[in-house]
C-alpha cells in the first residue's frame, strides 16, 4: 500500500513538472515548425515574463486585488510585452535572415538572448524577487499522504487547456490550416497562395507571447534572478526534440517524458537527477532518431 | 547467356498499398530496353528496387546471376550498375567540372585515393573529356545551382554513364530537355551504349523516343507488367493502348 | 605525391607559426595567454567547421575539449605523466578515439537531431563529471609543473614555452585539416549537405565519410583541449558544458568556413571581443557582446573572414584585367 | 558587391579601432601613487544574487576609506593613507575566462592585489596562478578547505582572509544538537556542484561526530539553479525526517523556501540552511518562520553590535536601503584584512608597501571586522582566517520596526568550529573535533 502511495506521488509530481514544461515548450515548438528554427531567445522571453509577473503581481497586490486579478494581470501584461517584443525582434532581426542558413538564424537568437538577459539585469536589478501571492492565497490541496498547492495543480490544467486552445486554432481555423500547411511544406504553401512570411511573423509573435506567459505563470513558484533563462532553454530544447519538433503532441509527448524521468529520479535516483534530462534525450533519440512524432520525410528521386 | 539483370516476383508496399505487385522480367546482355507507363505504375519504384535504393517486400533481384537483393546502391554503383535521376541529384553548390570530377574520382579509383587532393590536374582533364562528350564543356565552370534544368539534366546522365557501367538505368532522360534537343540527345547516347557495351533499362514517357531507341518495351501497370517485346508489338497491345496510351493513337504524346 | 606549386594555406600557416614564435619575446604574457586560449578555441571550432562544411551542426565539440583536457589532466595526476608533448599526442588520440567510438551511432543523424544527439551526450558526460570525484567534480583539477621537451621550465619561462608547443601544435593540427579538407574524402564531406543520394550512387558511404569527418572533428577538439589544459593548468566540467560548444559554433559563425584559418581569425576576435566588453562593461559584457554578435550576423552573414575573401578577389579580378592568361589556372583551384 | 566591400571595410575598420582601443591607447594613465584593487565578483548569472551584494559592500568600503570615514580601527585614509582605485570585474563566464581576466588585470590594468572569487573552481584555478605572478590575491569568499589543504599547500601570495566552509556545516550541526537533543534522523537537499556535494559530506560527518546514533535518509541533488522542487519536497515529505538541511544559496534559497512552505514541509522537518539569512532578505515576512539559520558566519541578523559594524550596517542602510546581506560583510572584512595587514607591515613609514610585506604582516593577525566578530589568520601558515559563527532562529517579522525577529542566537567561538593548523578539515570533523575548544 505504501508503495502505490509513493508510486502516486512520482506520477504526481511527474505530471505537474510536466505540465510546466509543456507551458514553457509550447511556444518554442511552435517557432520550430514554422520557421524551422531553434529560438534560444526564447528564455529570454521566459525571464522576461517572470519578472513583468513579479512586478504585475506587486502592483495589483499594492492596490487591494485579489489572487485572481493578480494573475490575469501578470498574464495580461507578460502576454503583450511578448508579442510586442516578438514583432520587434522579427522585423529587425529575423525577416532579414530568413535567406541563410539555419545556424546563422539560431546565433541571431542566441544574441538576442545575451542582450536579454543583462537587459532584465540592468532593468531589474542582481538580487532576486518574487511574486508568491496569488500561489499563496489559492491554498493548499490534499492529495494522497501529501499536500499540494492549487496552484501547482492548476497549472496541470492550463497546460490542458494551452494544448486544446492551440492543437483547436491549428486545426479549426483559416489562419490554422495555413499555419499547418506551412509546417508541412513551406514551399507548396507559398505555391498555393498562403502568405508565408505572413504567417512566419504571426508565429514568431504567438510564440514569443507564449514565452513571456511561461514566464509569468512560473513566476509565484520559483524565485526571479538573474539567469533563470538559461536552463528553461536546453530545459524546452529537450521537450521539443523528444517530441520531434513541431507538432503539438509531440511536445506534450516530450514534457511527460522529461517529466516523469526527472520525477523519478528525484525520488528513487537523486544522484543521477542533474542528467536525467539528456539521458532521456538520448534514448529517445537512439531509439527514434526523429524524434517521437516526427513525419518520416523519404526523399524524392 | 545469363541474363544481365533479372527481377524474380518482386513486389513493394508503402504502408499496405503496393506500389509493385509481382514483377518478373530478364534483361540481356546490350539490351537497351524502355519502360512505360502511367505515372503511379511503379517505374520508379522497380528502378529504385533493382539499384538498391529500396529493398523489395518480397522477390529477388539478380546481377549477372548474383542476388544483389537489397544491396545498398554504393555497392552497386561498384560493381557497374549507374544511374541517372527523374529530377537531377548533382551537387548544386559545386561547379560541373568539379561535379564530374567527384563523380570520376569516386567511380574509377579505388577508396586509398581519397586522400589524395581533389584539385588534381589529371582528374581535371579527364573530367574535361566526359564534359565535352557531352557538350557540356561551356558550363564546366558555372556552379550546378545556376544552371538551366536541361543542363543540369545532361549532366546527371553524363554523371551516371561517366565510368562505363554494365548496366545502365535512366529514369526519364528526356524530360525536362526541349523537343528540338531530345533525339540529339538519345541519339548521342546511343552511340555511347553501342560503343561501351552498355545494357540499358530507361523510363520514358515519350513514345516516340520509346519507338526508336528502345530495342524492346516493357509496359507497366498498376505495379504489374502488361506487355513485354518489341515495340511495335506492345504499342500494339490493346490493353497497353487503353491503360496507358489512351484514347489517342499510340505514336506519340504523354501519358 | 608532388606539389607543382606550394599550397598557399600551407604557407601562410608556416608563416604565421614563425612570426608568432619570433615575435612571442615581445608579447606581453597576459595577451600570450589569451592567444593561447584562443587557439585552443580555435582547433575545436575548426572541427566543428569540418562537420559544418558538410551540413552538420554539432553542439558536441565540448565533449572532445573536455575529453582532450581530461585525458591529460588524469595522465598527469593518476599516471605521473608530465611531458608536454606526450600528452597532447595521448589526447589528440584519445579524443580521436571516443569520436571513432561515437561516430558508429551518431553519424545517423543530421540537422537538428545531430546537434541535439551530440548536446545530450556532451551534458550527459558533463553531468558525469560534476559527480565523479576521481574527476574532481565540479571544481575540476589542476595540472601542475610540467616538462617540454624534457626541459624543466618554470613561471616566465614555462610560459614562454607553452606558447611555443600551442602555436605548434596547432599549426600542425590546422595543416592535417586542411589536407582533409582539400582531398577528395573533403570534396565528399562539402557534397554531403548538398546530395546524400547522388553520393551513394558513386559508390561511396555517406556515413563513413561522416564518421571520417567526425573523428578529425574529435581528434580537433581534443588538441584544442589539451592545449587549453596546459595552458590555464586547470580543467573543470564546464569543458562539456554546451555553451562552450556554442562557442565553437560562433566562432566559426564568427569568421565564416572558407579556409582552415578562418577559425583562428574567428577565436581571436572573439576573445578581443570578450576582453574588450569584460573590461569595458563589467555589468553589461552580455549585451555588448550579443549585440556585436547580432550586428555580424545581419551585416556580415557570411563571417568576418569574406571580408579578406572578398578583399582578395577584387585584388585578384584586377590582377586578371592585366593578365587574363592568368584567369582560367586560378579559378580552377576552388 | 562594391557596396558590400564598403561595408566591409567599415566593418573592419571597427574591429580594428576595438583591438586599438583595447590594447591600450586609450588605457587610463594611472595616477600617481595609488593602491590599485581588481575586484572580482559574480556580476551576472545565479552568482550575481550574492556578488552584487559583495560589489555594493566593496564600493561602500572604498569610498568610505579613501573618505578617511570608517570608524577605528580603519580610520586612516584608504590603505595607509595612499588612496584606493577599485578595477571591477564579473567572475561569471567559467575558469578560462577569470585565467585570462585575472592576467590581464595584473599585466594589463597593473593592479597591486586582487580581491575575489566566490567560486571554488575559479579559487583552484586562479591561487597557481597567483603564486606565479606574485599577486597578493585574497579568496575573500570561495569555502572549499581544499584550496589550502591541495592545491596550494605552501602560499606565499595567495590569502584568504575568511574562514571556510567547514565552519558553517560545524556550526550547524552543533546548533542542531543543541536545539534539538532528540534528533534521530537527517535528510539533505544540496546543490549538485563541489559546493552542495561537500556541505553534505562535511554536515554527515559533524553530526555523526557529535551524536554517531544519528540516521541519514533522503539526500537530494538537484542541479544549480534548477529554481522548481517540487519532486524533491514530495520525496522529503513522504518519508519526513527530523531535520532537513541545505546549503542552497541565492535563487534556489529563496525558491526552494516558498515551495516547501507552500507543501508544509517545515512543519515536518526543522529547516537548517546555512546560508538561510539570505531568504530573510528577500523574502522578508515570507521565510520560514522556525527555521535554523546561518549566513557563513556572524553576518547581518546575526552580527555583534560594535563601533565598526554599526556604523557598516547604519551606512549600507542609507546607501542601499536595505540590511547588508552577507556577500557585502564577506566584501567589507576581504577589504579590512588587507587594510590591518598593510598598516602593521608599514609600521608607521608612508606609503605603498611591498606586497611580500604586507602577507607577512597578514601571517597569524587578528583583525576586527563589519560584523563584530574579529577574525584570525591562523590556518595555513597564516593565510587562512577563523571566525567565531552564529546559527539563530528565524522567529517572523516584526511589522512596526520592519525588521526580522531572531531568536536563540548562539555564537561559537572560532576553535570551536574550525580546525586547528596541520589537519584537514574532513579529518577533523571525523576525529571528533580533537582539540576544538568550545
Amino acid at each position: 500500500m505504501q508503495l502505490l502511495g509513493h508510486l502516486a506521488t512520482i506520477v504526481i509530481d511527474g505530471v505537474s513538472y510536466a505540465a510546466w514544461l509543456f507551458i514553457i515548450s509550447v511556444g518554442l515548438t511552435l517557432v520550430f515548425g514554422v520557421l524551422r528554427i531553434l529560438n534560444i531567445a526564447h528564455g529570454g522571453m521566459y525571464a522576461v515574463g517572470a519578472y513583468l509577473a513579479a512586478y504585475a503581481i506587486g502592483a495589483a497586490a499594492a492596490n487591494g486585488f485579489g489572487a485572481g486579478a493578480q494573475l490575469l494581470f501578470a498574464a495580461t501584461l507578460a502576454v503583450a510585452c511578448g508579442a510586442g517584443l516578438g514583432i520587434l525582434i522579427e522585423w529587425t532581426v529575423l525577416r532579414r535572415l530568413y535567406r541563410y542558413p539555419e545556424v546563422l538564424v539560431l546565433f541571431a537568437t542566441y544574441a538576442v538572448f545575451l542582450i536579454f538577459e543583462d537587459a532584465t539585469k540592468l532593468l531589474w536589478g542582481g538580487q532576486s524577487r518574487y511574486a508568491n501571492a496569488p500561489r499563496d492565497a489559492l491554498g493548499q490541496i490534499r492529495l494522497g499522504e501529501l499536500i499540494y498547492p492549487v496552484y501547482d495543480l492548476a497549472m496541470v490544467l492550463v497546460a490542458i487547456l494551452l494544448a486544446v486552445a492551440v492543437s483547436l486554432t491549428l486545426s479549426s481555423t483559416r489562419i490554422g490550416r495555413c499555419v499547418t500547411a506551412v509546417v508541412f511544406d513551406r514551399e507548396m504553401s507559398a505555391s498555393m497562395g498562403i502568405n508565408v512570411n505572413r504567417i512566419m511573423t504571426g508565429t514568431f509573435l504567438v510564440g514569443a507571447a507564449l514565452g513571456t506567459l511561461a514566464g509569468a505563470l512560473t513566476a509565484p513558484k520559483i524565485a526571479i534572478s538573474s539567469g533563470i533563462g538559461v536552463d528553461v532553454i536546453v530545459l524546452a530544447f529537450a521537450v521539443t526534440v523528444i517530441g520531434g519538433l513541431g507538432s503539438i503532441g509531440g511536445a506534450m509527448a516530450g514534457a511527460v517524458i522529461v517529466g516523469m524521468a526527472r520525477a523519478v529520479t528525484a525520488h528513487l535516483f537523486p544522484q543521477i537527477e542533474l542528467f536525467a534530462v539528456y539521458a532521456a534525450m538520448a534514448v529517445v533519440l537512439a531509439v527514434r532518431p526523429q524524434g517521437l512524432f516526427a513525419r518520416p520525410e523519404a526523399r524524392k528521386i | 547467356m545469363t541474363p544481365v539483370l533479372e527481377c524474380v516476383d518482386i513486389k513493394k508496399s508503402f504502408g499496405g498499398v503496393l506500389a509493385t505487385q509481382g514483377i518478373d522480367l530478364s534483361i540481356s546482355e546490350r539490351e537497351i530496353v524502355g519502360i512505360i507507363g502511367a505515372n503511379g505504375a511503379g517505374k520508379t519504384t522497380l528502378l529504385n528496387i533493382v539499384s538498391g535504393y529500396l529493398t523489395p517486400s518480397a522477390g529477388r533481384v539478380l546481377f549477372r546471376g548474383a542476388d544483389i537483393t537489397g544491396t545498398p546502391p554504393r555497392v552497386l554503383a561498384k560493381r557497374g550498375i549507374a544511374r541517372s535521376f527523374q529530377i537531377p541529384q548533382l551537387f548544386v553548390r559545386s561547379t560541373a567540372r568539379e561535379n564530374m570530377m567527384l563523380a570520376l574520382a569516386l567511380l574509377c579509383e579505388p577508396r586509398s585515393a581519397l586522400l589524395r587532393p581533389f584539385g588534381d590536374r589529371d582528374l581535371e582533364a579527364r573530367a574535361d573529356i566526359v564534359l565535352k562528350s557531352y557538350g557540356l564543356t561551356g558550363h564546366a565552370d558555372s556552379v550546378v545551382g545556376n544552371l538551366p534544368q536541361g543542363v543540369r539534366k545532361l549532366l546527371d546522365i553524363a554523371m551516371a554513364t561517366c565510368a562505363e557501367p554494365k548496366l545502365l538505368l535512366l529514369d526519364e532522360p528526356t524530360s525536362g530537355v526541349s523537343s528540338e534537343e531530345k533525339h540529339d540527345l538519345m541519339k548521342g547516347l546511343a552511340k555511347r551504349f553501342a560503343a561501351d557495351a552498355m545494357t540499358v533499362l530507361f523510363i520514358e514517357h515519350d513514345m516516340e523516343i520509346v519507338r526508336e531507341y528502345a530495342s524492346r518495351v516493357i509496359a507497366l501497370y498498376d505495379g504489374r507488367v502488361i506487355a513485354d517485346g518489341m515495340a511495335n508489338a506492345v504499342f500494339a497491345d490493346p490493353e497497353v493502348k487503353r491503360l496507358i496510351l489512351g484514347t489517342r493513337d499510340g505514336s506519340a504524346g504523354h501519358a | 605525391m608532388t606539389l607543382r606549386k606550394p599550397d598557399t594555406t600551407i604557407v601562410v600557416l608556416l608563416l604565421l607559426a614563425i612570426g608568432a614564435s619570433i615575435g612571442a619575446w615581445w608579447i606581453p604574457g597576459w595577451i600570450r595567454f589569451i592567444s593561447q586560449m584562443a587557439i585552443s578555441a580555435a582547433l575545436a571550432s575548426l572541427g566543428a567547421m569540418v562537420l559544418l562544411r558538410a551540413g552538420l551542426l554539432s553542439f558536441g565539440q565540448g565533449l572532445f575539449y573536455f575529453a582532450g583536457a581530461y585525458t591529460a589532466a588524469l595522465s598527469y595526476k593518476y599516471l605521473g605523466l608530465n611531458e608536454a608533448v606526450l600528452l597532447i599526442l595521448f589526447s589528440i588520440a584519445i579524443s580521436g578515439g571516443v569520436a571513432a567510438a561515437i561516430g558508429f551511432f551518431i553519424s545517423n543523424y543530421r540537422g537538428i537531431f545531430f546537434a541535439m544527439l551530440t548536446l545530450a551526450i556532451s551534458m550527459l558526460v558533463y553531468g558525469i563529471a560534476v559527480k565523479v570525484s576521481l574527476f574532481g567534480g565540479s571544481d575540476g583539477l589542476n595540472i601542475g609543473l610540467i616538462s617540454i621537451l624534457g626541459f624543466r621550465y618554470r613561471g616566465p619561462d614555462l610560459q614562454l614555452a607553452m606558447f611555443l608547443i600551442c602555436i605548434w601544435t596547432a599549426g600542425l593540427m590546422a595543416m592535417v585539416a586542411h589536407l582533409f579538407l582539400r582531398s577528395r574524402l573533403g570534396k565528399v564531406i562539402e557534397a554531403i549537405e548538398d546530395n546524400e543520394v547522388r553520393l551513394e550512387y558513386l559508390g561511396t558511404s555517406v556515413r563513413s565519410s561522416i564518421h571520417a569527418a567526425y573523428v578529425l572533428a574529435g581528434a580537433l577538439g581534443g588538441a584544442g583541449g589539451v592545449l587549453a589544459a596546459l595552458s590555464a593548468r586547470h580543467v573543470d566540467p564546464g569543458f562539456a558544458y554546451w555553451t562552450t560548444a556554442g562557442d565553437f559554433v560562433f566562432i566559426v559563425i564568427l569568421s565564416g568556413q572558407a579556409s582552415v584559418l578562418s577559425p583562428f581569425f574567428g577565436a581571436f576576435a572573439l576573445e578581443v571581443l570578450r576582453t574588450f566588453a569584460a573590461a569595458n562593461f563589467p555589468d553589461a559584457w552580455q549585451m555588448v557582446l550579443g549585440t556585436i554578435m547580432l550586428l555580424i550576423v545581419l551585416f556580415v552573414p557570411k563571417g568576418l573572414g569574406h571580408i579578406f575573401i572578398a578583399l582578395g578577389a577584387r585584388w585578384k579580378a584586377r590582377g586578371r584585367t592585366v593578365v587574363p592568361a592568368a584567369m582560367n589556372e586560378e579559378t580552377a583551384r576552388p | 558587391m562594391k557596396r558590400f566591400v564598403q561595408r566591409a571595410l567599415l566593418g573592419l575598420a571597427a574591429t580594428v579601432g576595438l583591438i586599438d582601443h583595447e590594447l591600450g591607447f586609450t588605457a587610463q594613465v594611472a595616477a600617481q601613487e595609488k593602491i590599485k584593487i581588481g575586484f572580482v565578483f559574480f556580476l551576472s548569472g545565479p552568482g550575481a544574487a550574492y556578488g552584487s551584494h559583495a560589489r555594493d559592500g566593496a564600493k561602500l568600503i572604498v569610498e568610505a576609506l579613501n573618505a578617511g570615514k570608517v570608524p577605528a580601527p580603519y580610520d586612516k585614509v584608504g590603505f595607509n593613507g595612499v588612496q584606493i582605485e577599485p578595477v571591477w570585474a564579473d567572475e561569471a563566464g567559467g575558469t578560462q575566462k577569470q585565467l585570462a581576466e585575472y592576467r590581464r588585470l595584473v599585466e594589463r590594468e597593473k593592479v597591486d592585489m586582487v580581491i575575489g572569487y566566490n567560486s571554488s573552481a575559479d579559487c583552484n584555478a586562479i591561487a597557481p596562478v597567483a603564486e606565479e605572478l606574485a599577486v597578493l590575491t585574497n579568496f575573500f569568499h570561495c569555502g572549499n578547505p581544499q584550496l589550502f589543504e591541495e592545491i596550494i599547500t605552501k602560499p606565499e601570495y595567495s590569502v584568504r582572509t575568511a574562514p571556510h566552509g567547514t565552519m558553517d556545516q560545524v556550526g550547524a550541526a552543533r546548533y542542531v544538537v543543541d536545539r534539538m537533543p532528540g534528533v534521530k534522523s537527517v535528510a539533505g537537499i544540496n546543490q549538485n556542484y563541489s559546493w552542495g556535494q561537500d556541505a553534505w559530506v562535511e554536515f554527515k560527518a559533524a553530526m555523526t561526530a557529535l551524536k554517531p546514533d544519528v540516521a541519514f535518509k533522503n539526500e537530494k541533488f538537484p542541479s544549480l539553479g534548477a529554481g522548481e522542487y517540487g519532486a524533491e519536497i514530495s520525496s522529503l515529505l513522504s518519508d519526513p525526517a527530523d531535520v532537513v538541511f541545505s546549503s542552497f544559496w541565492g535563487g534556489d534559497a529563496d525558491a526552494f523556501a516558498l515551495q516547501a512552505k507552500a507543501r508544509g514541509l517545515p512543519e515536518k522537518s526543522k529547516m537548517v540552511l546555512t546560508v538561510g539569512t539570505g531568504t530573510v532578505d528577500t523574502l522578508a515576512e515570507n521565510a520560514i518562520v522556525g527555521s535554523y539559520l546561518g549566513a557563513r558566519g556572524p553576518h547581518g541578523y546575526l552580527a555583534k553590535s560594535s563601533v565598526l559594524s554599526d556604523w557598516f550596517l547604519r551606512e549600507y542602510q542609507a546607501t542601499y536601503k536595505r540590511v547588508p546581506p552577507l556577500g557585502a560583510y564577506a566584501a567589507a572584512q576581504g577589504i579590512f584584512g588587507i587594510k590591518a595587514a598593510y598598516e602593521k607591515a608599514a609600521n608607521g613609514k608612508p606609503g605603498k608597501q611591498k606586497t611580500e610585506s604586507v602577507v607577512g604582516a597578514l601571517r597569524g593577525l587578528t583583525f576586527e571586522t563589519a560584523n563584530g566578530f574579529p577574525i584570525t589568520m591562523a590556518l595555513a601558515n597564516g593565510h587562512q582566517g577563523i571566525q567565531a559563527t552564529a546559527y539563530g532562529t528565524f522567529a517572523g517579522w516584526d511589522k512596526e520596526k520592519n525588521a526580522a525577529i531572531f531568536r536563540d542566537i548562539r555564537i561559537y567561538p572560532a576553535e570551536c568550529v574550525n580546525p586547528p593548523d596541520g589537519i584537514k578539515a574532513v579529518d577533523w570533523i571525523k576525529s571528533g573535533f580533537k582539540g576544538a575548544k568550545c
